[in-house]
């Protein structure tokens, strides 16, 4: 008894799709896996990269988390956006911020001491 | 599935259908995430900060950081949301034995996360190690002051993360008082699976607290 | 003719104090925050005039300069975090957002009850921190000060925010899933009031904004607790990460206080000129984008703090960008007047008294916005100038014309109209009295949250402080003859204003259930003349 | 009596790019204030309410109009950004040459200390015509310092310096607030400027200190701290030989790359493990704490004053040895 526009429609419904058992075995097994992989890469020098590689091994099982074991991808539009705009007011949190902390050390327009 | 002619014992009077209440339940636990996104984000903000300007402090402080424990219980809390998914999965097949037996295997395994924290944090306790009490710092004097930057950040992250565990396993002792009450079960589950999303997030937050805090400049 | 007062509605549903305190109607909800936040909103204004009172001459010599910091501290804090950003959600939303969609209730009406209480609890330790000592941090509580320097309750201040961002947070879900789940048939978002759309805008802020300043506010009371180092330069940290977090949360919530006006203001426009609010989708939109672009400025008040340059250029233009969905709204308020069918009564006077002022405290906004100008204004008298015309020419003219609006039908009572006409009138004239000299003040350089000032800004801070106590008056009467109202006002029948939207069909004060069978939505809410009961007196 | 200031006295080359601003500002506002009260009352008379069942023209709404009140403030507000960002750009931008002067803030009073030896607390004596700079720190809470006729104001943050800069432009004297509140005695934490003539700066200037120079002071200090045993110009020394060090880049520890400014120095003195010199151990104990913020001043304009080609000595007036 109710309309909205914004829905896929209730077939795509998260309340109704079972996900077999099967696909939350393999994802434990993935997100075991790159624990793993996560904890070895770190002993292991890559210079600046170690940092890069830990974040993108945490985002790729955070993903997975969201995506299967939280249903995001069997989820209505509404809900995708509502997890997309978490991450784009984070973004925008470490971004702009960033662009104060970054920009410091620059000093003041062309006032940048000669170097050498 | 439902039939809205019969209303369903758990439909809220202000609901027309047992659908649009769980998915209003859905959304409304979505939305609560998406304020927790941004309470956690304040605290990554700040740890991005301090870790660009003191990289070579928090790398050593994080060395006081024990891997094997971290490791364990990353993986302690992993299984955890397994067990959580196969509850949700249990509720959506209607077996309340399936619901109380996941649960329960959840609550255990956070249980066993919880225990872990509290050793590593006597343990910090006992080396010295909390910021502003008491805090020494022999290896690396000169890293005294910033190390205990990473310290005070390490004690709120994975304090805060701890204290959402303990709300979470709250929620699922609610949910074990529902299920054996009968409130939980044909059909209507959305209370089960909004703590479940629950339960995935704070393992997000986890998931990017360990490399964050633990393996920082290990190959030093 | 009489118009008859009906039989059963959300008021007589129960009388003992249970049927109150553990309501779950959303109409009674909102009652229990227009007398919480009413509390809150005078004691606030005490402390405003006390202050005003101490400024009228230079040394300042009502209070101690302890005293007048706390007094401007509490005055900031009370204000804002319990009167501005819960008013005209909590009460006039919670109120009408079911209403106006054809709902029943909010989405979660237990939840909604629960957020009444966080706020009852924050605003306790509010209290407490008032009956033990104060706070004088200034409302923005800027460490270091903050957290090693003052001497007074900063815990249990920060912690009471904390504790307060629950309930925002609470409110702003609830209304998203509302209006997500809860529309009548037929109702589809372009069929939305545009109030509800504000709403909208302003719970997404709301929910994304708030957490930040909770933990913010939390990093602050460990800090200052356990000397744990997130902000004190002499831990290593820096005090300008504070105001960046800080800022995140508290410019957009600037929003949260003015879009609900704006909605308001929305509402009250159409309806007493009867004609469609002109740009419906433009004013719509605009709400949303003020929300999005919101978060993109904080930094604007951090142009002198110490941060980078380069920021504080991007920071400057994008808060530029914010004046554009701003004078869209205006622009189509002035626009949906011509041609209407433009009544004088009470809340159009709000209405037309919101538009200018909510003008010039936009229009001082771009001084503010442009680097070269807010160098010399931020910290003065300007800043309290412009954003007084936001906050008091906007907010609460908007909340003081939403609420006699709305009044018939919360209370089923008409207010007297000439009294509510001459209190709107020298609200104005107090307003104007009070904050245009400030201006002034502020671009000769005159400092904020100075105790004590050179004799020869005297002069316009008389000017200031008599208008203050005209604003006073003008907000004690509303009190008063609204109080009256609710026993001897007119029945107001169900719609008094010959004004469109769903909240019109239902009687006043509405059934406990809203509507007796779910309306189902046609037309747009603007639609004139009213397809509802026709005017009747 | 009725001498009410209505607008601030302009005494730096600033003021005047800051108001020609301020003035177009209030002339677009006050345009556009007083098109829309004129519109709103305007409509208010022309389209009163005649009967009760009157109801307004159902229009909805036009394209065009909404466009152009779009684009038109668009426009007009990019216009002011890049007006504002350019006078930004003459604020934050000192010239070459500038007269240095220390401020130190501290709760409730302004501590001035000029390079010549001169300290002033709540006043501050500047020539006219010469572009000052000011560099400034605060010993405890973030403090403000603003001097409204020259528009100019910059928060003054502890641990670190904030630098503004002013070109006076006529001798008087003028008002210094502190702008940032600072708890209990912040509307007392006010001083004066005193822009004085050349020559009289001069008289001024040869007051004189009995203390010496603020970088000979600081070479006594250096000393004193046994800096000295280590900061050599031999190859004996444990730390860098710091002669021309200051506003030059520094290679570190891990190869980055720094400019030696202020904020660096004052870093390296309280906290000399965050930026190591590459080549160098972490072994200089940490001052933060155990010296004033006016010792550590003396110090850094003693190694500003260290020039690469000479032996140490303390540049304008080295009179105590």
């Amino acid at each position: 008894m109710h309309k909205d526009t914004d829905m896929a429609g209730h077939a795509a419904s998260s309340t109704h799709h079972v996900v077999p058992l099967k696909i939350y075995y393999a994802i434990f097994a993935i997100l075991m896996t790159l624990t793993g992989i996560t904890v070895a890469v770190a002993y292991v020098d890559l210079g600046p990269l170690n940092s890069v590689v830990a974040l993108v091994i945490a985002c790729v099982k955070a993903l997975l988390v969201v995506l299967f074991f939280m249903h995001l991808k069997y989820s209505t539009r509404l809900i995708k956006l509502t997890a997309i705009a978490g991450l784009y007011w984070m973004i925008i949190l470490l971004a702009l911020t960033l662009s104060d902390y970054l920009t410091r050390g620059w000093g003041t327009f062309g006032q940048q001491v000669a170097v050498k | 599935m439902h039939n809205h002619s019969t209303a369903h014992p758990a439909l809220a009077h202000h609901f027309d259908s047992l659908d649009q209440q769980q998915e209003a339940a859905s959304l409304g636990m979505w939305v609560f995430l998406l304020t927790e996104i941004l309470f956690f984000g304040g605290l990554f903000l700040v740890y991005t900060i301090y870790r660009g300007w003191y990289p070579q402090a928090f790398a050593s402080a994080s060395h006081h950081l024990d891997i094997p424990l971290g490791t364990i219980n990353t993986a302690v809390l992993i299984g955890s949301s397994l067990t959580m998914a196969m509850a949700v999965h249990a509720a959506q097949l209607n077996s309340r034995k399936g619901i109380i037996v996941f649960i329960v295997l959840t609550m255990v395994l956070g249980t066993v996360f919880l225990g872990i924290k509290g050793l590593e944090y006597s343990h910090k306790f006992h080396e010295h190690l909390i910021p502003g009490l008491h805090f020494e710092y022999a290896a690396a004097p000169q890293f005294v002051r910033h190390a205990q930057i990473f310290f005070s950040l390490y004690f709120v992250m994975t304090g805060l993360h701890a204290a959402h565990m303990i709300v979470g396993m709250g929620l699922m002792t609610w949910m074990l008082i529902w299920t054996a009450r009968g409130v939980i079960g044909n059909g209507y589950y959305s209370p089960v699976e909004i703590v479940g999303l629950y339960w995935h997030f704070v393992d997000i937050v986890w998931i990017f607290l360990f490399p964050l805090l633990y393996l920082i400049g290990r190959h030093a | 003719m009489a118009t008859e007062f009906p039989a059963h509605h959300y008021l007589n549903d129960g009388y003992g104090i249970k049927s109150w305190l553990l309501t779950r109607d959303h109409k009674r909800i909102a009652l229990l925050y227009l007398i919480a936040v009413t509390f809150f909103f005078f004691v606030g204004g005490a402390f405003a005039v006390l202050i005003r009172l101490d400024l009228a001459t230079p040394p300042g010599d009502l209070v101690s300069d302890d005293t007048y910091n706390q007094l401007f501290t509490m005055h900031g804090v009370i204000m804002v975090f319990f009167f501005l950003i819960p008013a005209i959600p909590a009460i006039l939303g919670n109120f009408l957002v079911p209403l106006m969609i054809g709902a029943k209730d909010l989405a979660f009406p237990k939840l909604n009850l629960l957020s009444w209480y966080i706020y009852i609890i924050g605003g306790l330790m509010g209290v407490y921190v008032l009956l033990t000592g104060g706070l004088d941090t200034g409302w923005t509580m800027y460490a270091p000060f903050s957290t090693r320097f003052s001497t007074t309750r900063v815990v249990p201040a920060a912690l009471a925010i904390f504790v307060t961002g629950f309930s925002s947070i609470l409110t702003g879900l609830n209304f998203i899933v509302t209006i997500h789940k809860m529309r009548a048939p037929g109702m589809g978002w372009f069929n939305m009031p545009l109030f509800l759309w504000s709403t909208y805008a302003t719970s997404l802020i709301n929910i994304l904004g708030t957490p930040v300043i909770a933990i913010t506010a939390l990093l602050v009371a460990v800090e200052r607790l356990f000397r744990f180092g997130f902000f004190d330069p002499a831990l290593g940290g820096d005090p300008v990460l504070f105001q960046h977090l800080f800022w995140f949360y508290s410019h957009p919530a600037v929003y949260i206080m003015i879009l609900p006006a704006m909605g308001v203001i929305s509402e009250l426009v159409a309806a007493f000129c009867r004609k469609p609010v002109f740009g419906y989708s433009f004013v719509a939109f605009s709400s949303l984008g003020i929300a999005v672009l919101g978060f993109l400025v904080w930094g604007h008040h951090m142009f002198v703090a110490g941060q980078s340059v380069y920021a504080s250029l991007i920071f400057s233009m994008l808060s530029f960008l914010v004046a554009i969905p701003s004078a869209i709204k205006v622009f189509n308020w002035t626009a949906t007047m011509y041609k209407g069918s433009v009544s004088w009564q009470t809340p159009m006077l709000y209405a037309i008294g919101f538009i200018g002022l909510f003008t010039i405290g936009g229009l001082t906004g771009l001084f503010l916005a442009s680097i070269g100008v807010n160098v010399h204004v931020t910290d003065t008298y300007f800043i309290i100038a412009h954003f007084h015309y936001i906050m008091v020419g906007g907010t609460i003219m908007g909340y003081l014309g939403g609420l006699h609006y709305w009044w018939p039908k919360i209370s089923g009572r008409l207010y007297p109209e000439g009294l509510s006409k001459l209190s709107a009138a020298i609200i104005f004239i107090g307003f104007n009295l009070t904050f245009f000299p400030q201006f002034i003040l502020g671009y000769l350089g005159m400092p904020r949250r100075y105790h004590a000032y050179p004799p020869e800004f005297q002069v316009l801070n008389v000017l200031s402080s008599a208008g203050a106590s005209i604003l006073g008056v003008g907000y004690l009467l509303p009190m008063f003859y609204l109080a009256w109202s609710l026993r001897y006002g007119k029945p107001a029948g169900a719609n008094p204003w010959g004004a469109s939207g769903l909240e019109w069909t239902t009687t006043s004060p509405p059934p406990t259930e809203n509507f007796p069978v779910t309306p189902t939505v046609t037309e747009s809410p603007y639609h004139y003349p009213s397809p509802v009961v026709k005017h009747v007196a | 009596m009725f001498d009410i200031p209505l607008f601030p006295e302009r005494a730096s080359t600033i003021a005047g790019e800051v108001d020609a601003l301020y003035f177009f500002l209030v002339g677009l506002s006050g345009f556009f204030a007083l098109l829309i009260a004129t519109l709103i009352v305007a409509f208010a008379i022309r389209f009163r309410r005649r009967h009760a069942d009157e109801v307004g023209a159902q229009v909805h709404g036009g394209l065009l109009l909404e466009i152009g009140w779009t684009v038109i403030p668009f426009i007009i507000t990019m216009v002011i950004f890049f007006w504002g960002a350019k006078v930004y750009f003459a604020m934050a931008n000192p010239p070459d040459e500038t007269l240095n002067i220390y401020v130190v803030g501290k709760q409730w009073m302004w501590k001035v200390q000029h390079v010549t030896g001169q300290r002033e607390i709540n006043e501050l004596h500047v020539p006219v015509g010469r572009p000052v700079r000011l560099i400034m720190t605060s010993e405890d809470v973030i403090h403000d310092f603003s001097i409204p006729a020259m528009r100019i104001k910059a928060d003054v943050i502890p641990g670190r310096f904030v630098q503004i800069w002013f070109e006076p432009t006529n001798a008087g004297t003028y008002q210094i607030f502190c702008a940032e509140y600072c708890g209990t005695q912040h509307s007392a934490m006010i001083g004066r400027v005193s822009v004085m003539e050349p020559a009289a700066y001069q008289a001024w200037l040869s007051g004189g200190t009995a203390e010496g120079s603020l970088a000979s002071r600081g070479e006594k200090l250096f000393a004193d701290l046994a800096c000295n045993t280590c900061h050599r110009p031999d190859a004996r020394g444990r730390g860098p030989w710091l002669a021309g060090v200051f506003g030059h880049s520094v290679q570190l520890q891990d190869s980055s790359v720094v400019t030696a400014d202020e904020n660096y120095l004052r870093e390296s003195i309280m906290q000399p493990a965050a930026k190591v010199t590459a080549g160098f151990q972490p072994v200089m104990p940490a001052f933060q704490g155990l010296i004033t913020e006016e010792q550590l001043l003396a110090l850094i304009e003693y190694v500003k004053s260290l020039s690469p080609a000479e032996q140490p000595q303390a540049q304008p007036a080295g009179t105590q040895r």
